[in-house]
């Protein structure tokens, strides 16, 4: 698998398909599995696959220095590959100017990521080219299963999870890690940066990281497509993912909709069906 | 530093009795950023506007807050005030400590409270507005009326009789629409051709009025005051300048066995051909469908009759583009089909009622067609079988309509009307025949309905059968309707002659993509969204786009013809003035931190909101951005509330002014 | 000579301090509920327990001391309208004591380096008002990792700089206890015994990194395009720069209401691309690479300038909590090693 | 928890221009007497009602925060309640999984002809509020340190 993705990279960098292939690297000096940028023929010999490839390298299509580049090929995972639909949905990529390299995937991380192991996209449905063998089933997973965790959360009593998220968001310092390291964070000036006025505290108080916490959640209602990249990198070890999960539960349940999943689906939120339901609604 | 003017409405008793004003007046004349508080008895009397002027004035205020009644009440009354004095109107706000206030709260002390903090709020917001000018829009006076039945024609002759000029699209040859084809109208049994082609003539000699029949809207760019309408004219393969409809072409045209659309296929007609004969324009078209020449290549005999040499066989589809301000769309309506086969999954028909496979069930509007002088019976009633007499003839009423078992909900509202008129035109020309209607409810509310009905009854002896009718069969030439009369409480079978189903009125076809070009709203039956139900009858949300006739809703000749003049008059109250003006509170895009993701763009109820470039001098596109019209955005602020970055503000209530209040209340 | 302190009775001590009313601060499992997806993470955190703290069987903590000294959110006044005027009102400061037992060396050394950030124009009162309420309790590092570099940038396991008191762990579940200073030897007096045996400060992690390599290429490569190729993954959080002992960059803001506010002071970070904007929206550090070498250029030319150390304790933190395996080691080795290979042309494009 | 009886709760209530800040004027005109403790924020649509303002409102120390609007299919800019209704609903499951009390967050639809309701709904939702005492898990959100 891994040589078929060398060769292939190898291949688009040298018939100039493309300028540049987003992948992961092992470079010496960063102890671990990175994102790296090939651009020659010859570096394709620098690209791995395996369990550590814990990063979606989607946000890269965003950034202006990677723009530079020119036109790029990106090595997704079934899970990262959602967030090209949700980009393209919302204008920010341009999807024929992309070479998407689907990896097949049976989770990452020893032991697996807690997503991997509700995850139901083990195959990128949309790749241009698919490395390795696709899997036997691509049934996906009841429901019960991929929100099983937030299942679990929803069994404390609505004073403990106040209490949960107090002494978790207590450690959040603001390092916006969980905000950088998100594809669907692009905005060119966070609401979080704003000063006139301030709707979100920029301090990292208790009072701050709650606004920032239920705004960045919010602004993903719907969005999120569930890499879970937030939680992985965040210094204080918040389970950012239990939000996450609970507004694509509620975007499931109420409006049959998973981010992500169908490049034809109306988005949720600038849409509406005069039959929502209401019964909250006095 | 703001220097804001605080002014409490004693409102005679009405604030003051609850509300301890002086107090309140002390109390926020403390508050940063207030220059002076004062309370007065009436603020809305003509002194009280001159007190505040005079502050203005004397303490050189930046901004103003009336404490007092409801802004729905007397907001513009103090914006104005405020603006004689060289204030700019949008910074005044007012504080409401009557409705919200001391109206609903007797404890006084509470009360007083309240109305501080509510005056506080109303201060922070106004220190935190600026002054905004009104938008001023560019309007085309001209207008584009897009159907051409009755109440286009009304609304066309009505703007262009003002001298405004109007083009008139129409789909098909000849302008008319439904009622050139119906036979006499209720309830005074007046013709129907007598009375609408001289408004048909009219339209086509107004020197205002230009004209595109066999045409359609292929595009429109623009907004309110500025649109850019496509108009796609079929090809006619007739040159109608040269024509001049002498007729030579039709009459000696081999072709002559084509269903006439006109006569709801109750006819033939040629290939080359006119609707009918009192058309305008008065010029034929060729069906390509039927022609020789198109078919066999051969004939070409009209060409040879033509005079005027007018026959243009490599006629093609052309384009003409029109600059419109207002548009006036009357697309009317259709016939639900009732049978079998239906255009939508919605509706089911009425597959029991034989309809398309008996040829002597018929529909209404085919009625019309065979009682018509004009018709292809020349008015005599004769069935499409057999060509006989129909001695007894069942008229059933509701057939789609109000039956949700078949897709509609709603009351097509005019059959019971030309029910009970055809009843009477059938007695009154086949004076041995006997009517009989199968009936859920009579509904002839309307200046002379009832008492017509009540005739059909009384003097014309239609027999009323308050039942449904179960199911149609044909035996021995006959029609047999097995029904029930709820009344009598028993089976009703009925050997008819001919049976006539007053199906349900539809909106015209193909309506929904007009209604998408245009960015009007539509119902589940495909019936144009007007923007009140009330308040805003003829107003669509797509500004400047008005709505009459039938594509509304279902109705009558007489409400379609008020209609379309109120239409027409909403379209002169625009070309009044040179330019629209418009309220500035709208929202505004922060086109430097606007990440071009357009959720406003998907929510904006208006389409009001653009995707736009920004470029550099060299012309190459620096970044993209959301972009709103100004001549759409109504201010709702629905797009702010989807921009997670808030790229997107408000005038008027802005974030920041949102937030100061909020800020206030501590 | 030398004085030691068994295991249990220094966590007997630490609940005496806690029970004194003193606050205590140390390694501990961050985590509070049972259920949650990463058990392994130890910070340094305010202890409610003395056994809660954590000696052993980790490398370091995620989070650094510095935000015991400098929190990460500090009110420096607060201001109320009284009408049309504004009163000013000082913060009232915890005045109790704090201990910060089982700080790393590298951490340690962090708060000698911030003492001279904290006076060396201007004495910060908050700052110095913490600092001296604080003893620290180094405990000397038994294990390290890949990250850990300490001995490349002049520190080590045995580094005092900032500790009031040496740990040094011993066999059989013992420490010696090397006072260092006087506030050190008042927390321990009387708690010791005095032996002959001798705590071995390790070595610590191999040299990783040739800081007069490093020196050289500063000194000329400031627009050597190399910058940006070995940071183009910087995805420009603060992970790095928040969980560093020694980075101490912060924001003043004003927070309130129509009643009053506070001002405060909250960390910032260079790694932001707010960090330098202009209010013309101008942002002289356009791209992430210019904020990358502006750390580093800080840390290692800009600060031992001024003040003739680094700015950096090697404890490797920035590389353990990014996002995508950058910090200071792996830039650091990238560059000097990428430049030693190639030599920049004069006309290199500015990162 | 027990609360003393004369707790005074502050509610804040953001409404749309053109149903319920009606409702409540018709209230007025109808003198409907409803607890003075509501602070009514007039905003054009519920479609520009964010949900950073329902946290806002919190943090400004709200006990209960109301949200109302046009009934579906009435609203002035045809849609906007609509948009809003759906923000909602997945903003509930939000602070459901934040075990942020859901029951001192309000929905509700007046029209301008519903007086009589608006006086209903401010009149429960205080006295609910009352029940409930004040909330005191966000205060004490708000007032951590860093």
């Amino acid at each position: 698998m891994l040589d078929e993705l060398r060769e292939k990279c190898k291949q688009l960098l040298a018939n100039g398909t493309v300028q540049v292939v987003i992948g992961y690297g092992q470079p010496a000096e960063a102890g671990g599995v990175v994102p790296v940028f090939i651009t020659t023929p010859e570096d394709a010999q620098q690209l791995v696959w395996n369990d550590q490839c814990f990063a979606n390298l989607t946000k890269y299509l965003l950034r202006s220095e990677i723009k530079a580049l020119g036109k790029a090929a990106i090595c997704v995972k079934g899970c990262d590959e959602r967030a090209l639909v949700v980009l393209e949905r919302e204008s920010q990529i341009d999807r024929t100017q992309i070479v998407v390299i689907g990896l097949l995937c049976d989770g990452v991380g020893q032991p697996r990521l807690p997503k991997c192991e509700a995850c139901d996209v083990h195959k990128p449905r949309a790749a241009d080219v698919l490395i390795g063998q696709p899997p036997a089933d691509g049934q996906p997973l009841p429901a019960e299963q991929r929100y099983a965790a937030l299942a679990a959360f929803l069994r404390k009593t609505p004073e403990e999870r106040i209490a949960y998220w107090m002494a978790e968001l207590s450690r959040c310092t603001k390092c916006y890690a969980c905000r950088q390291v998100c594809p669907m964070c692009y905005c060119r000036q966070c609401i979080a940066d704003k000063n006139r006025p301030v709707a979100i505290s920029t301090s990292a108080t208790l009072k701050g990281n709650f606004a920032w916490q239920i705004t960045r959640a919010f602004h993903l209602a719907s969005r999120c497509v569930g890499c879970d990249e937030c939680s992985r990198v965040c210094p204080a070890g918040i389970d950012l993912r239990l939000l996450n999960l609970s507004l694509a539960q509620a975007a499931e349940k109420s409006f049959a909709f998973r981010a992500g999943m169908d490049p034809a689906a109306e988005p949720v939120i600038g849409a509406y069906r005069e039959q929502d339901h209401e019964e909250f609604i006095r | 530093m703001a220097r804001i003017g605080v002014f409490i409405c004693w409102c005679g008793e009405n604030i003051a009795r609850n509300v301890d004003v002086e107090r309140a007046a002390a109390q926020v004349a403390e508050l940063p950023g207030v220059a002076c508080a004062v309370a007065y008895k009436y603020m809305c009397s003509d002194p009280g506007q001159s007190l505040m002027r005079q502050k203005i004035v004397a303490e050189r205020l930046t901004g103003v807050v009336v404490a007092s009644c409801s802004p729905h009440m007397h907001l513009r009354t103090f914006r104005k005030a405020a603006a004689m004095e060289g204030l700019n109107p949008y910074l005044v706000e007012m504080a409401n400590i009557r409705e919200h206030c001391s109206w609903v709260h007797h404890d006084r002390e509470q009360a007083t409270a309240k109305a501080v903090e509510l005056i506080g709020m109303a201060v922070a917001k106004v220190r935190c507005d600026h002054a905004l000018q009104p938008i001023a829009i560019p309007v085309t006076r001209r207008a584009m009326v897009i159907g051409g039945g009755v109440a286009g024609i009304q609304a066309a002759l009505d703007i262009a009789d003002a001298g405004y000029q109007v083009v008139l699209v129409e789909r098909e040859p000849s302008i008319g629409g439904k009622m050139a084809g119906l036979s006499e109208t209720f309830p005074t049994l007046d013709c129907s051709q007598c009375i609408l082609t001289p408004r048909m003539v009219d339209v086509g000699q107004h020197p205002n009025i230009t004209l595109h029949t066999y045409s359609e809207l292929e595009a429109i760019e623009g907004y309110v005051g500025n649109f850019k309408a496509t108009i796609c004219k079929k090809a006619r393969y007739v040159d109608v300048k040269k024509c001049t409809g002498c007729g030579q072409c039709w009459n000696s045209c081999p072709s002559k066995k084509t269903p006439s659309a006109f006569d709801y296929n109750m006819g033939n007609r040629t290939a080359i051909y006119v609707p009918f004969p009192q058309a305008v324009p008065a010029r034929p078209v060729i069906d390509r469908n039927a022609c020789l020449h198109f078919l066999k290549g051969k004939c070409g005999i009209c060409a040879k009759k033509c005079q005027a040499g007018a026959i243009r066989y490599d006629d093609e589809d052309q384009l003409v583009t029109e600059e419109v301000g207002a548009i006036v769309v009357a697309t009317g309506f259709r016939l639900y089909s009732i049978g079998k086969e239906q255009s939508s999954d919605r509706t089911t028909g009425y597959g029991e009622y034989g309809y398309g496979r008996y040829p002597d069930v018929i529909d209404s509007l085919q009625f019309e067609r065979l009682v018509s002088a004009s018709g292809p019976t020349s008015g005599e009633i004769r069935r499409p079988s057999d060509g006989q007499v129909p001695k007894t003839v069942v008229f059933i009423s509701c057939v789609g309509s109000r039956d949700n078992a078949k897709g509609i909900s709603y009351c097509s509202k005019i059959c019971c009307m030309y029910t009970a008129k055809h009843t009477m035109l059938y007695k009154h020309k086949v004076h041995d025949g006997q009517a009989h209607v199968f009936y859920m409810d009579i509904r002839s509310g309307g200046k002379n309905y009832d008492e017509f009905v009540r005739r059909a009854i009384e003097q014309d002896g239609a027999r009323y059968h308050r039942g449904r009718v179960s199911q149609i069969t044909e035996e021995r030439g006959k029609l047999i309707v097995r029904g029930v009369d709820t009344l009598a409480g028993e089976p009703l079978t009925i050997e008819a002659d001919l049976v006539v189903l007053a199906s349900a009125m539809r909106s015209a076809g193909h309506v929904e993509e007009l209604a998408q070009k245009l960015n009007v709203g539509y119902d589940e039956f495909g019936f144009l969204s007007e923007s009140h139900p009330k308040l805003r009858p003829v107003e669509t949300n797509a500004a400047g786009v008005f709505v009459c006739g039938a594509c509304q809703g279902p109705k009558d000749i007489p409400e379609s013809v008020a209609q379309a003049s109120a239409a027409a008059g909403k379209v002169m109250v625009m070309f009044s003035h040179e330019q629209l003006t418009r309220e500035p509170e709208i929202a505004k895009v922060n086109e430097t931190n606007c990440a071009a993701c357009f959720a406003c763009v998907r929510a904006c109820p208006y389409n009001a909101i653009d995707r736009a470039d920004i470029r550099d001098r060299k012309g190459n596109i620096i970044k993209r951005t959301a972009r709103v019209n100004q001549g759409l955005c109504m201010g709702c602020g629905t797009c702010v509330a989807v921009c997670p970055s808030k790229s997107i503000d408000l005038e008027g209530f802005t974030e920041q002014q949102v937030y100061a209040m909020l800020e206030s209340l501590v | 000579m030398s004085e030691l302190l068994a295991a249990t009775a220094l966590r007997e001590l630490v609940g005496r301090w806690l029970a004194d009313g003193r606050r205590v601060a140390g390694p501990q499992c961050a985590k509070t509920h049972d259920d949650l997806h990463r058990h392994d993470l130890i910070r340094y955190g305010w202890l409610t327990a003395a056994d809660q703290l954590l000696l052993a069987g980790f490398i370091r903590p995620l989070n650094s001391i510095k935000e015991f000294v400098f929190p990460r959110h500090e009110e420096l006044y607060s201001y109320r309208f009284k009408g049309k005027q504004i009163e000013l009102l000082p913060i009232e400061t915890d005045p109790r004591e704090q201990i910060i037992i089982g700080a790393r060396p590298c951490d340690a050394a962090a708060l000698g380096i911030l003492d001279r950030v904290f006076n060396w124009d201007f004495r910060d009162e908050f700052y110095n008002r913490r600092r001296e309420l604080t003893t620290v309790v180094t405990l000397a590092c038994s294990e390290h990792d890949d990250h850990c570099f300490c001995t490349s940038v002049d520190s080590g396991p045995g580094d005092t700089r900032g500790s009031d008191v040496l740990l040094i762990p011993l066999e059989a579940d013992q420490y010696e206890v090397r006072c260092l200073t006087e506030k050190g030897k008042r927390l321990f007096a009387g708690q010791t015994a005095a032996s002959t045996t001798e705590g071995k400060v390790l070595a610590g992690p191999p040299p990783r990194l040739d800081l007069a390599a490093v020196g050289d290429f500063l000194d000329g490569g400031y627009e050597n395009p190399e910058w940006q190729k070995i940071t183009l993954r910087c995805l420009g959080c603060a992970a790095c720069a928040y969980t560093c002992p020694t980075c101490h960059c912060f924001d003043m803001v004003d927070e309130g209401n129509a009643a009053g506010g506070v001002r405060v002071r909250n960390w910032d970070a260079c790694q932001f691309a707010a960090f330098t904007v202009h209010v013309s929206g101008h942002n002289p550090r356009s791209v992430q690479a210019q904020r990358q070498r502006q750390r580093i250029y800080h840390k290692f030319q800009i600060y031992p300038k001024k003040f003739g150390e680094l700015l950096c304790t090697g404890c490797g933190n920035c590389t353990r909590n990014c996002p995508v395996g950058l910090g200071v080691l792996p830039v650091l080795q990238s560059i000097v090693d990428k430049s030693q290979k190639n030599v920049p042309s004069p006309s290199g494009r500015e990162c | 928890m027990s609360q003393p009886s004369d707790f005074q709760p502050k509610i804040i209530a953001y409404v749309c221009n053109w149903c319920t800040y009606l409702g409540a004027d018709l209230a007025g005109t109808n003198r409907l007497e409803y607890p003075a403790n509501v602070r009514i924020i007039r905003l054009p649509c519920t479609g520009r009602i964010d949900f950073n303002l329902l946290v806002k409102a919190f943090e400004m120390g709200a006990d209960a925060v109301l949200v109302s609007g046009c009934h579906p299919g009435d609203c002035h800019y045809t849609a906007g309640n609509y948009h809003a209704r759906r923000r909602w609903i997945l903003f509930r499951q939000l602070l459901e999984t934040m075990g942020i009390d859901s029951r001192r967050v309000q929905f509700s639809w007046i029209s301008a002809a519903e007086g009589k309701k608006w006086q209903q709904v401010i009149t429960e939702i205080t006295e609910k509020t009352q029940e409930l005492g004040p909330y005191a898990a966000y205060r004490e959100i708000c007032q951590a340190g860093g």
